[in-house]
């Protein structure tokens, strides 16, 4: 498969006084070169610090501790920061959670879209001005509106005013950290329709960070699954979402109250995620995974279980006899 | 425009109840106010006689309206000592003051903010370990002692600077803004304006210092970062822009309270300023003048903490620009 | 049905900003957050409120607990009026009617150990102080805190969130409490321990016969765990009726919006476009007659002039709309 | 949040633990308490490290007063215009200092602390009335006040300790206002309203420990602020004139030309000092903040 990034072995580790914390521990998945991939985890995986880390942009007490991430043939780990400048909002571009003031409060939308054309972007103040209406356009918002700043917009519309940002330059790939968790169910939908549609007909790649495994079967069309800082399963959408070989996966299918399907009790992973400041050895899930055999204190690789579907699990091959199981509370609870 | 006229309604009613309190102050306090001010010297008819021409004779309340009467007409009563009205004093002190007041504010504010977000740049380094200290080392001085050192320094022990005053005596001019202007008055204002920007540089260059960190840790600059855009354009256009505001604000309010905190250093120098007025108006019972002096501060102060008010409002659009739908 | 609790027609206003004009002219502008609520839940049984953020869902929860006056309307529980009483008269209401928190990083004091924090209700409405342990490990054993002392000693950043929001429960519990009213109590959860927590509270309902009200923005969420359903917007209810029926068949164009807004994990969803306009209105600048008119795709003449009444349209069921 | 989860399950230290990590992390306020607990000794001992008198007027032979001597192993700083021992008034200066910041500070974080919790937590129109009038004591220009008020009353410690806890107050009472008003909208506050905590038993009892550090962090600003306010008026000639304090040790040497006569052992001493423990207020609070906010630290 032509992967547009190829993420190897992956780690970022937090220092602290009481040592590393390994928020990102050898993380490895690909991304093709257009359509959406869902990073999909709880908070605390190191789904958001891995987003961080491709930008290059890890707070200071983080860094990358091994892997790589080789982004059209070219390693983000080991580039130089003016390298790297370089592919920034270009070739990647990133859009923030609707929470965080991820827009300058002191600075016109306008000004901020002319910033990035006219500086990143090379564009005549100009030809900027006629690219920023055009834009807002994209994303569903009036061109008038340029002329606000940003604490004048609800949420829905920060966050399309940060996509057309994202999409200023025409990049390759867009990671999008958790965009649409603030935001009330039905601006979500509509956020998650302007990106669905604007993948479709701009043809890159984004990488959607959430920790709905529902946005995720809503917009993407494939899926990587991580668990305290491991890439655990990855696939097609359907394949891992339908038919999940990790028990975490199945999990977290069945933690969420369905609005179509009925009644019974939902079915809840017991227990917390490890500490990521000593984790454990062998399979990070083993502690609260009902399936746990003595196997699992060993570290399971990520191993392509069926055609372009990964698994780091030792029994991925009883996954069809163990998903009924999963479906059933007494199962989980221990 | 609404925030503006509430906020100049509310600067109106804390000048009057300053100035209610403070004719509460010079006439309600244990002991006699008036024996307190008015010189052994007097016999009892010159003192009844200045008691009338000064209104002192009436009740307080009708004394208390005829204040406030006169106070709106900006007429604030005649010296006793020096026998002419009170504004012209203070008015003849008040460029003195503010040349003072707003030089060393200027020097102290261009120089901490430089210094503040450079700092920000130096977490954990030595130079960081150095300029911290000794910012609050400066903060902890008592200025007229920092005047003091500067004084004994560099005037007495060099002879470079003169030791007090605004002028060499006897100097003439032909007018006061020839004066302000004149290479002589500069010479003088040199080490007391450098002795108060010592001591205020410490507030903008720490404030600055803790906005811009702040401000560094904000995601839009974690975007800004992401977009690749230039250091100096993350610093520059993002960054400072958004830790000035709390500093500009900081420079509004800090002239209104150096026009009245100079006192110290007015006195240090002999700078003939506001300061220097109501302390020798205070100390030679010259109750009029000290009232006078103190309402002018107090005026200034208020007038200030206002205009910092609106101009936090009008940098922060946050602040003045209402949300639309 | 005789209701356990029930409100009658609230209305929550605030002060709205003034202009200048609006001074010179006497005139003072309210937002009403809540806009003429009534519900009513019986004993063992749970209504929903669903809706947006802004909708007055939880100013309508903050009223029922009396955490917040009503601009009028009353709050009446077991049959009293207990929207007049203050002080002490109002302790035997909040001894009788408790709250779930949205954030249980936020819902203990950070300085109490978990047994202060559920001493505390103990102490405030009276009970006997020979009775407070044994009630302690009463409310942690129905929660599924087990063994209690592994958790009473240690302070809440020692738990993880799942845990707390156990302890959040435990508390409400703690005093046998005859109504309970839940805000988001999952939302600020990871998603593994969601399930937990709901479990504990739909049983907590069923064991103790409890009245229950869940203010959430998830419809899949409500549908789990209450039988009834109110859908709000702009501060009004604008549709309710039993949970399933309201989401098999809305009424109102906007519950039909947000019915096919609400996120499901399957994959091959063929949703089709959302039936609704545009985003949330400014609430001061509220349409003539129905508030929803200008995001409603079936909109006619009649909506603009006539605010169309929450009336009957089936047994059990209620909509605000001329076309239900 | 990454990392969030390990963060928030980690047991913190207990309270010993914490108060031991304190010193180890916060070089700042470690120097700062040294120096008040250094300047705490010298004024339980004053009289016996003293060498002089700080009264007395010393005579060098039978009636030449020993003015100006040069500092010497029996007058460690020299001697002032006056003849008296600058070592022995700068050793009992420290009482008038101590004395006059620690009560100043009390009366300042007393008065501002309760008020901060009434007004924020009450609202209303107790809090409007605090506000206003904390509004008007922030329109009286602090220094030009407390002469003023030294001059119209009787000079001395009392007359300054009040009048820097009537001008104080506001800054404290603000920020413990603005304080409680977030914390009133934290979910626990709220948690006791519903399990029926009275009013007073939610201001003192549940929000009032989470604002002592900062009320606390106030009062040793407000150490420094009495005692540099303190030296201001004593400098001015506004102090009380029987006391020995280091604001007068520097009038004195002010008046009688120290600085023209370049007797910089006079001058520079008491100065010093009064950096000294304003300093220690800054260092504690500096190092305090840090404890309180810590998302300041890194």
């Amino acid at each position: 498969m032509d992967a547009l990034l190829d993420v190897r072995d992956l780690a970022v580790h937090y220092r602290t006084a009481a040592g590393p914390v390994r928020a990102v521990d050898g993380a490895s998945f690909t991304v093709p070169a257009a359509g959406i991939v869902g990073l999909v985890g709880e908070s605390g995986c190191g789904k958001s610090t891995l987003g961080r880390a491709l930008m290059g942009v890890l707070p200071r007490s983080a860094s990358i501790a091994a892997g790589q991430a080789v982004f059209e043939g070219r390693d983000l780990v080991t580039l130089s920061p003016a390298e790297r400048r370089k592919l920034l909002w270009r070739r990647l571009a990133f859009v923030p959670q609707t929470a965080m003031n991820a827009l300058d409060p002191v600075q016109r939308l306008a000004a901020q879209m002319q910033e990035v054309l006219v500086e990143r972007g090379g564009l005549s103040r100009a030809a900027a001005g006629a690219r920023a209406v055009e834009l807002f356009a994209m994303v569903g918002l009036d061109a008038g509106r340029l002329r606000d700043w940003p604490h004048q917009f609800s949420g829905g519309m920060r966050q399309r005013a940060s996509i057309a940002l994202a999409l200023a330059l025409n990049p390759a790939l867009l990671i999008a950290d958790e965009p649409v968790t603030a935001l009330d169910v039905i601006v979500q939908r509509q956020i998650l329709d302007v990106m669905r549609d604007l993948q479709s007909r701009l043809g890159l790649a984004m990488i959607l960070v959430t920790h709905d495994v529902a946005v995720v079967a809503y917009a993407c069309d494939r899926v990587v699954v991580m668990y305290a800082g491991r890439v655990v399963e990855s696939g097609p959408v359907r394949a891992v979402l339908e038919a999940p070989l990790h028990p975490y996966t199945m999990g977290l299918m069945n933690a969420f109250p369905d609005l179509e399907r009925a009644g019974g009790e939902l079915v809840p992973i017991e227990g917390a995620p490890p500490s990521l400041l000593n984790p454990p050895t062998g399979c990070r899930f083993a502690a609260r995974c009902p399936f746990a055999v003595a196997r699992c204190e060993k570290d399971p690789a990520l191993l392509e279980q069926a055609p372009d579907h990964h698994v780091a699990c030792w029994r991925a091959a009883e996954a069809p006899a163990l998903r009924p199981l999963a479906s059933e509370a007494a199962t989980w609870s221990r | 425009m609404k925030r503006f006229a509430g906020r100049i309604a509310h600067a109106a009613f804390v000048l009057w109840a300053v100035a209610t309190l403070t004719f509460l102050l010079f006439r309600l306090m244990p002991g006699d106010p008036t024996l307190n001010f008015l010189s052994d010297s007097f016999s009892e008819e010159m003192r009844a006689d200045l008691l009338e021409s000064f209104g002192l004779d009436k009740p307080l309340p009708e004394q208390y309206l005829i204040y406030l009467g006169s106070l709106l007409q900006g007429d604030l009563g005649v010296s006793f000592l020096q026998k002419r009205p009170v504004l012209d004093i203070l008015l003849a002190a008040l460029p003195n003051t503010a040349a003072l007041t707003i030089t060393a504010l200027v020097i102290a504010y261009a120089f901490g903010i430089i210094a503040g977000a450079f700092l920000a740049f130096a977490r954990g380094t030595v130079t960081e370990g150095i300029a911290i200290p000794a910012a609050l080392i400066t903060r902890a001085a008592p200025e007229f002692w920092l005047g003091m050192l500067l004084l004994s320094w560099l005037s007495f022990a060099w002879g470079i600077f003169p030791s007090a005053g605004a002028n060499v005596a006897g100097s003439e001019f032909t007018s006061e803004w020839a004066r302000l202007t004149s290479a002589d008055f500069l010479w003088h204002l040199i080490l007391p304006a450098l002795t108060l920007a010592l001591y205020l540089q410490g507030l903008p260059l720490l404030l600055m210092r803790a906005t811009m960190l702040e401000v560094l840790n904000d995601e839009f600059i974690v975007m800004a970062r992401m977009k690749g855009l230039s250091r100096w354009a993350i610093v520059m256009r993002h960054a400072a822009r958004n830790a000035l505001l709390p500093v500009a604000t900081a420079f509004a309010l800090g002239l209104g309270s150096s026009f009245g905190g100079n006192v110290v250093i007015e006195t240090v120098f002999s700078w003939p300023g506001l300061g220097r007025v109501l302390v020798s108006a205070v100390q030679g019972a010259d109750y009029p003048l000290a009232q006078g002096a103190f309402i002018m501060i107090a005026a200034v102060l208020v007038l200030m903490n206002m205009v910092a008010d609106l101009l936090y409002a009008w940098l922060d659009p946050r602040v003045s620009v209402g949300a639309r739908r | 049905m005789v209701p356990l609790i029930a409100a009658n027609d609230l209305v929550k206003a605030f002060p709205a900003s003034r202009s200048l004009r609006d001074m010179a002219r006497g005139h003072r502008p309210v937002l009403r957050a809540v806009n003429g609520v009534s519900l009513a839940v019986a004993a063992g049984r749970a209504l929903g409120i669903v809706g947006e953020s802004g909708c007055g869902k939880t100013t309508t929860a903050r009223l029922l607990l009396r955490l917040e006056e009503a601009t009028s309307g009353t709050v009446l529980f077991e049959g009293q009026n207990v929207s007049a009483l203050h002080g002490a008269a109002l302790l035997p209401f909040r001894s009788r009617v408790q709250l779930v928190f949205q954030n249980p990083f936020d819902a203990l004091n950070p300085r109490f150990t978990i047994r202060r924090s559920l001493t505390e209700p103990l102490r405030n409405f009276g009970l006997p102080a020979a009775q407070w342990e044994a009630m302690i490990r009463e409310a942690m054993a129905r929660v599924r805190l087990d063994p209690a002392e592994a958790y009473l000693d240690r302070h809440p950043h020692e738990l993880s969130g799942g845990q707390l929001q156990r302890v959040v429960l435990a508390r409400a519990l703690v005093t046998h409490p005859r109504a309970i009213i839940a805000d988001e109590p999952v939302s600020m959860l990871d998603v593994s321990v969601r399930a937990g927590v709901l479990n504990v509270l739909r049983r907590a309902r069923d064991e103790l016969q409890l009245a229950a009200i869940y203010i959430s923005h998830d419809l899949a969420l409500i549908r789990y765990v209450c039988e009834e359903v109110a859908v709000m917007y702009l501060g009004r209810i604008v549709e309710s009726g039993p949970t399933a029926e309201v989401i098999a068949g809305a009424a109102h164009p906007y519950t039909r919006a947000l019915v096919a807004a609400v996120p499901v994990p399957r994959v091959d969803q063929d949703r089709g476009d959302l039936p609704i306009i545009g985003g949330l209105p400014d609430q001061r600048n509220q349409p003539s007659g129905c508030a929803f008119r200008d995001r409603c795709p079936l909109a006619f003449a009649r909506c603009a002039e006539e605010a169309p009444p929450l009336r009957a349209i089936a047994p059990g069921r209620h909509a605000a709309c001329h076309l239900a | 949040m990454p990392g969030a989860s390990a963060m928030r399950r980690r047991p913190l230290p207990g309270f010993v633990g914490s108060g031991l990590g304190f010193l180890r992390k916060q070089p700042f306020a470690v120097a700062g308490l040294a120096i008040y607990l250094t300047f705490i000794l010298l004024a339980i001992f004053a009289d016996q490290i003293a060498t002089h008198d700080p009264r007395e007027i010393l005579f060098r032979g039978a009636y030449r007063v020993a003015r100006y001597l040069p500092p010497s192993a029996t007058h460690y700083l020299g001697t002032t215009a006056g003849g008296r021992d600058v070592f022995s008034q700068l050793v009992h200066g420290t009482r008038s200092a101590l004395q006059v910041g620690v009560t100043a500070a009390f009366f300042v974080v007393v008065i501002g602390t309760l008020l901060g919790l009434l007004s924020g937590y009450l609202g209303g129109w107790v809090d409007r009335v605090i506000m206003r009038i904390s509004d008007i004591i922030l329109g009286l220009p602090f220094l030009p006040f407390v002469l003023v008020i030294s001059a119209l009353t009787r000079p001395g410690t009392t007359t300054l300790v009040a009048s820097v806890a009537l001008m104080l107050w506001p800054n404290t009472a603000r920020v413990i206002r603005s304080q409680v008003l977030s914390l009133r909208e934290r979910g626990w506050v709220e948690a006791a309203r519903v399990t029926g905590c009275s009013t007073p038993r939610i201001i003192f009892v549940h929000i009032a420990p989470q604002v002592a550090p900062l009320a606390a962090l106030y009062g040793s600003i407000a150490v420094g602020w009495a005692i540099l306010t303190e030296a201001s008026a004593s400098f001015l000639g506004f102090g009380d004139p029987n006391a020995i304090s280091w604001g007068l040790m520097l009038q004195d040497a002010f008046a009688n030309q120290a600085l023209s006569r370049g007797v910089w052992t006079w001058f520079v001493p008491p100065g010093l000092c009064i950096v000294l423990l304003v300093l220690a207020g800054f260092l504690v609070s500096r190092g305090s903040e840090k404890l309180l906010f810590p998302k300041l630290g890194d």
